[in-house]
């Protein structure tokens, strides 16, 4: 059409060098895009907000760990989180995310290696095209399931760089692409859920949802689907909480036993985007990237801040755009709907302590038939406190909904207590009063009429 | 009998319908002449809020109503006077129109492409490829709504007695 | 400034009649403005939404209530609440308000009057300032006292109108003003609370926040202190649920003793004021009449629609005038907020039947500790839970806080049983884990910085 005929015309593509799927390295890519390429190099800066941005803790570089910045400890600044996940991985060692350039190092270095990862670790945290191709001989799928079935320190060998540009734009015309198998299925499965068939993400996608699907590859929950270790997003049966933690327990996932407890455990893993999905701004069709990449101008084009971080550290340019009220006005926003959250949000790691300790002790008191009960409690009520407090907004992106599973969270965590103390069985809201609908829906742009 | 009443049903519904055709066409005419002379536009105290938010926009000195609201390729120019000629017409015709006015989905979309035809240059970057989805990418208006006529935001079209408090610090 | 000179412009003055404060009848007042007249009479409609509007039940008139028609019965709608509210009035009658019209008739005949309540009440359900005048030689708040201290049935007799023209206008120039010294008191206070001394709502309250205080002199919360039963809103605290809590036990108010329980009790009311307050709405200036009474054009004017109603029920004049979505999209955003809401709620209600049946239950089993500590969850879990359900916007006013309330109010109520079974004490955030700051202050024009 007339329009896209007149894009060509003006595409300010200075090739300066030839770009093809083999070549991974972003200082090549950066060459034809400097600005850009600059921008992405940003990252490695660490300034923090009031519960976001990132905290540069300078330590000794030794053999094993040569980092002498690390970000601070989730684990220290909240010992309770140590109890929580008590006897997995995370209760080792469990810090703030910080800029994308530190991926491959903090996850090569977290003590958390000591329980050694599966190779599908590093779907995330390095840049996998290259990867993909060279085990797969050019077919991505076989490359991903090769990866999923490594050991962690064999596929380590392979990557050479955190995410770069290869992983989220085509060489050819530099369009978004999603470049992760497990979000490929993942949205597949999602979309079947909802009557969709056969959905190609590659191919339906409007440009407006790929701003968001680049991110939506890793910022997820997910588990390693037995027996093949396969990197899955529990997406096939939508994407609130509840919906994720029937498709988990459908599969009868265990991903470890909870040593105070007996508990068989699921983990939840930083949801920022099926949380965006429940909020207000995805329903507005506003994208990860329309607050985290907001347009900058650099001489006398606007493009892409590619120094992905905390809206709140360039408020003028993410939410001013839309919203007209001061930078103040919009950082206190963003902080009390925070504060809001982080006051529940601690009421029910309190109601999860109890519950913890309560079975602890009456281990031995307690009937079977209590305990079952006792530990099923805990085993879902934990991971929806741990599925919205991983999310890594502190409630932002999507403020009602996060308090609604905190509320729905703390009731298990006592209803788990009582059915240890001999509490009478919990009611159940009569029948003919209205229930609310299932929110699983992908929310987005078309949903709304922009 | 009951197919007799369902034909006249319709050709009455066909006739009204051809009658504002013809209408709009005619409108549609009449609303080219007032191309470029914002005050026209304004004749109509239906368009008083938008045209005493161009006076105070940034557009002011630089676009008029229809370097906005009319396309920048002859092949639209025709529907879109027939389009708003029919919402004009229509409003015309029955002296009905909505207390907020809506912006129709087609009107929306000939802005955006006003907005391109003068900001290609600092937009090729960011406008460059659109192969996804519609063709012309992202929404300018998304997040530039009130460039036209008000200070009011993006997402908000703030009535007047809130506008005065809300504008950027 | 512009825009008021403006609204002068826009409103063409025809003295037909000379008013001033002894002129309550409307009609009156309508002659000098029709329009409005006409729209403030639609107050007698009734059409429902989905959890608003109002839907009209046929009933055959008595000689005790002559009215053919009445609002739905929550009681009928959700059993729960007459558990809730045993051994008080509102378990004996408990409906949906309804539009302005009926203020006056439904208050009057609602069996709740079996109870025989105060003149106090007389306050919020008809036109109050002649009678004010002439119970109080002028002085108004002599009559405020006055009608406090009478039976309703006394008091009634000098009622002759709904909330009229007069209640919410100076006849001068018809400039809002607050005409209720229960909220001219009771917003002193606050602010008080806040350390601004001497408040007089008249005086310092701009324009746009009038747009508010006017509907809050009425949809607040408020007790009848003793000894004398005077109309008392509980903010000395603040305005969220904790606040007006701490106010209320402090000044040890009991307002019933629940039979079933034992428990001194505490009832909320319709607090549509303190709720919005809590708001992105308020916060952002968005004032009760911009959203219950948006402009309309009526000939050649733009009128504030005087049809006090659903904003759902007139999205294009109400919603639209600020987002630019469609008005089913704007429907819908607001239905999953009413969704989401109600699921927690139901949530909670189940809670709190547990808590009343156990309490029951075990009343001669328990200790007189477990039975104090179980009857204190109750007082403040249930006025927690009636504080947001009594609230009429079903969760709209304040999405996240009204979903952080219902968390809250699940956690007491089950701890609650907890005490009765024997369970341990509840843990508390360790220290050091920074706690939110208090959301009393008043929210709303000022504390945005425009
Ligand atoms: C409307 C704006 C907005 C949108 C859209 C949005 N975010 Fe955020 N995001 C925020 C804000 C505000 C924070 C809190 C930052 C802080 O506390 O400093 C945040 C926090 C985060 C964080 C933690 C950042 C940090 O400083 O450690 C991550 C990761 C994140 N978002 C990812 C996403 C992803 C992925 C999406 C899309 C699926 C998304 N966001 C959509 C505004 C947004
Ligand atoms: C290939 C996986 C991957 C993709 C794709 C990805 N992220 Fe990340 N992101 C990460 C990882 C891993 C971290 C944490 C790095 C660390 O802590 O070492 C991170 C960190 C972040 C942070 C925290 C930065 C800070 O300063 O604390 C933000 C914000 C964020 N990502 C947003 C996004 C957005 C927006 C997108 C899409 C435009 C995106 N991410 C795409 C893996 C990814
Ligand atoms: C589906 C994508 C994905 C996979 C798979 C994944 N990560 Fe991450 N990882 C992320 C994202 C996104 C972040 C940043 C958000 C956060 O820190 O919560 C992150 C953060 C981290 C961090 C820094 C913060 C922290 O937790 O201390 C470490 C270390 C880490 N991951 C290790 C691992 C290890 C080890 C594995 C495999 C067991 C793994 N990751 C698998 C996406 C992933
Ligand atoms: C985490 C994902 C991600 C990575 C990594 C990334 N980009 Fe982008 N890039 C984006 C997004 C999102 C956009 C906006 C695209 C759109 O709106 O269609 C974008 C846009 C662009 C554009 C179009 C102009 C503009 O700025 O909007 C160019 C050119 C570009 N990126 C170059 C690069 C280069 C060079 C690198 C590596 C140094 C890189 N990108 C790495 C996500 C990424
Ligand atoms: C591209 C547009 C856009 C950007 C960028 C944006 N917002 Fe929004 N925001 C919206 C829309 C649309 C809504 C929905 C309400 C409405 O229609 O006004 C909204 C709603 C909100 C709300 C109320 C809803 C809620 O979740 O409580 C807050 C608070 C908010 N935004 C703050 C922010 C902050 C802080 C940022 C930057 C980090 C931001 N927004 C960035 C468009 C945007
Ligand atoms: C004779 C009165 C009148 C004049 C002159 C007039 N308008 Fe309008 N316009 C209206 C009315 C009435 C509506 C509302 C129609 C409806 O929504 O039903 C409207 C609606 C619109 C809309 C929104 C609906 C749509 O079609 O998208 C646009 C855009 C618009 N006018 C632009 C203009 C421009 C540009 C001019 C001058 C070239 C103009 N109008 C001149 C009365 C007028
Ligand atoms: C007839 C040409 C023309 C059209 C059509 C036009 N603009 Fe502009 N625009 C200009 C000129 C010239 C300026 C510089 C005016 C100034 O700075 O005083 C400008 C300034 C701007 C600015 C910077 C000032 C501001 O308001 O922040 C933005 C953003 C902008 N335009 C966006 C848009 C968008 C979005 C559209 C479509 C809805 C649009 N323009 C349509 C010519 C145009
Ligand atoms: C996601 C939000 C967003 C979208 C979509 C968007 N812009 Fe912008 N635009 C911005 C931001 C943010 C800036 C300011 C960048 C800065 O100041 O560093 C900007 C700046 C501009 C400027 C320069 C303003 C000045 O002060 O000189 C123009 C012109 C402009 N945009 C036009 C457009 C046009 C035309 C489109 C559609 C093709 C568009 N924008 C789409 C967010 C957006
Ligand atoms: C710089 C571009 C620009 C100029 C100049 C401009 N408009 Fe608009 N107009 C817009 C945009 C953008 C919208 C909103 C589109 C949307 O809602 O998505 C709009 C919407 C409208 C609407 C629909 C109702 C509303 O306010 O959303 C009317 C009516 C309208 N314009 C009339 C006018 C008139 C009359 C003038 C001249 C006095 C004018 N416009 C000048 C860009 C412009
Ligand atoms: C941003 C818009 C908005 C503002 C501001 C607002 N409300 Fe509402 N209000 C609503 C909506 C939406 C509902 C839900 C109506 C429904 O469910 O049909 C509602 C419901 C109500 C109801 C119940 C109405 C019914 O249909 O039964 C009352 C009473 C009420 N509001 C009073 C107030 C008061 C008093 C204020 C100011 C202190 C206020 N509202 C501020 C939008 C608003
Ligand atoms: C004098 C007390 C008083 C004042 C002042 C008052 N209200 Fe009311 N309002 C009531 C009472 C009492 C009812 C319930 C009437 C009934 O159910 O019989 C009510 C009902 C309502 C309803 C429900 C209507 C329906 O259709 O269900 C809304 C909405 C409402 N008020 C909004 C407002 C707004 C907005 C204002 C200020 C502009 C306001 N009220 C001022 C006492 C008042
Ligand atoms: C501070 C103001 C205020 C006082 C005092 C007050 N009301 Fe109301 N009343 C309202 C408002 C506002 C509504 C509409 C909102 C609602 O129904 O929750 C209402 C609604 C009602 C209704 C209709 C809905 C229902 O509850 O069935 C009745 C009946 C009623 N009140 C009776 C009384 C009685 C009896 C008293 C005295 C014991 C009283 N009111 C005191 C403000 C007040
Ligand atoms: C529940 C409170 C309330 C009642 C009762 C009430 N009004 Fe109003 N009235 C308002 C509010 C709020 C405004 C908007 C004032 C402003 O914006 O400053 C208003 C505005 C007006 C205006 C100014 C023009 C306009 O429409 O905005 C007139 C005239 C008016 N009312 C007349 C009346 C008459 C006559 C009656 C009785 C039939 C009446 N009012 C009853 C609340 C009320
Ligand atoms: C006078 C302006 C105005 C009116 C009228 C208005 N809003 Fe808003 N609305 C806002 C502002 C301002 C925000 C805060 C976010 C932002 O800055 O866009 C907001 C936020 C919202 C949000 C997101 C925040 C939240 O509470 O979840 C929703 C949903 C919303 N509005 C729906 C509505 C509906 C439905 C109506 C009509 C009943 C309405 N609004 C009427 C100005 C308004
Ligand atoms: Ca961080
Ligand atoms: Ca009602």
């Amino acid at each position: 059409n007339i329009f896209e005929r007149k894009q060509e015309a003006r595409n300010p593509f200075y090739r300066v060098v030839e770009l093809n799927d083999t070549v991974d390295d972003p200082a090549v890519w950066g060459k034809n895009f400097p600005m850009q390429y600059d921008l992405y190099m940003g990252t490695t800066d660490m300034q923090r907000t009031k519960y976001g941005g990132s905290e540069a803790e300078p330590r000794t570089p030794t053999q094993a760990d040569p980092r002498s910045v690390v970000a601070r400890s989730k684990l220290e600044q909240d010992p309770r989180l140590k109890t929580m996940w008590a006897g997995y991985a995370f209760s080792k060692d469990y810090r703030e995310r910080r800029g994308h350039a530190y991926m491959l190092a903090d996850q090569t270095f977290t003590e958390r290696q000591q329980f050694n990862p599966p190779g599908a670790c590093l779907n995330c945290h390095a840049s996998m095209v290259t990867i993909y191709n060279q085990l797969g001989n050019g077919d991505r799928n076989k490359g991903f399931q090769a990866i999923n079935h490594m050991k962690y320190a064999e596929a380590r060998q392979y990557a050479k760089h955190p995410i770069a540009c290869i992983d989220c734009h085509d060489p050819q015309n530099m369009q978004l692409r999603v470049t992760r198998p497990a979000f490929i299925e993942g949205i597949k499965t999602l979309k079947a859920s909802q009557g969709v068939a056969d959905y190609d993400v590659n191919r339906y996608a409007t440009r407006q949802e790929m701003r968001s699907y680049v991110c939506g590859q890793c910022h997820v929950t997910y588990y390693f689907k037995p027996p093949d270790k396969t990197l899955t997003f529990p997406w096939t049966k939508g994407l609130t909480v509840e919906n994720i933690i029937a498709h988990l327990d459908e599969g009868k996932i265990k991903e470890w036993e909870h040593p105070d407890t007996g508990a068989a455990m699921i983990k939840a893993r930083h949801p920022e985007f099926e949380v965006w999905n429940m909020g207000v701004h995805a329903r507005s069709g506003v994208a990860c990237a329309d607050c985290h990449m907001p347009y900058t101008r650099m001489g006398g084009l606007k493009i892409s801040d590619h120094h992905v971080n905390s809206p709140l550290l360039k408020i003028n340019r993410s939410c001013q755009t839309c919203h007209h009220f001061s930078e103040e006005e919009l950082k206190a926003r963003a902080e009390e709907i925070q504060d809001r959250f982080f006051t529940l949000r601690n009421t029910a790691l309190d109601a999860l302590m109890d519950l913890i300790g309560d079975i602890k002790a009456n281990k031995n008191k307690a009937t079977p038939e209590q305990l079952a009960k006792a530990r099923d409690y805990q085993r879902h009520g934990q991971y929806m406190i741990d599925f919205i407090m991983s999310e890594n907004s502190m409630g932002f992106h999507a403020p009602q909904e996060a308090e609604r599973i905190l509320g729905s969270a703390i009731n298990q965590c006592r209803l788990g207590q009582l059915a240890l103390h001999g509490g009478p069985e919990p009611s159940h809201t009569p029948a003919g009063i209205a229930e609310a609908p299932d929110k699983g829906a992908l929310a987005g742009p078309e949903k709304t009429n922009h | 009998m009951y197919l007799a009443r369902l034909k006249l049903v319709l050709l009455v519904l066909v006739g009204t319908l051809i009658g504002i055709a013809c209408y709009a066409f005619v409108y549609a005419k009449g609303y080219s002449y007032l191309v470029n002379d914002p005050s026209a536009c304004a004749n109509c105290h239906a368009m008083n809020e938008q045209y005493s938010g161009w006076i105070k926009s940034s557009h002011h000195s630089a676009a008029t109503c229809n370097d906005c609201h009319t396309p920048h390729n002859f092949l639209g120019k025709y529907a879109v006077k027939a389009s708003n000629g029919f919402f004009h017409s229509f409003y015309f015709t029955t002296g009905k129109y909505p207390d907020t006015i809506q912006i129709t989905k087609f009107d929306r979309e000939v802005v955006e492409g006003a907005c391109r035809h003068c900001h290609a240059a600092i937009t090729q970057a960011i406008d460059g490829n659109n192969v996804h989805g519609t063709a012309e990418g992202i929404h300018c208006t998304r997040c530039h709504l009130s460039v036209g006529h008000s200070e009011s935001s993006a997402v908000l079209q703030l009535p007047q007695h809130l506008r005065r408090i809300h504008e950027r610090q």
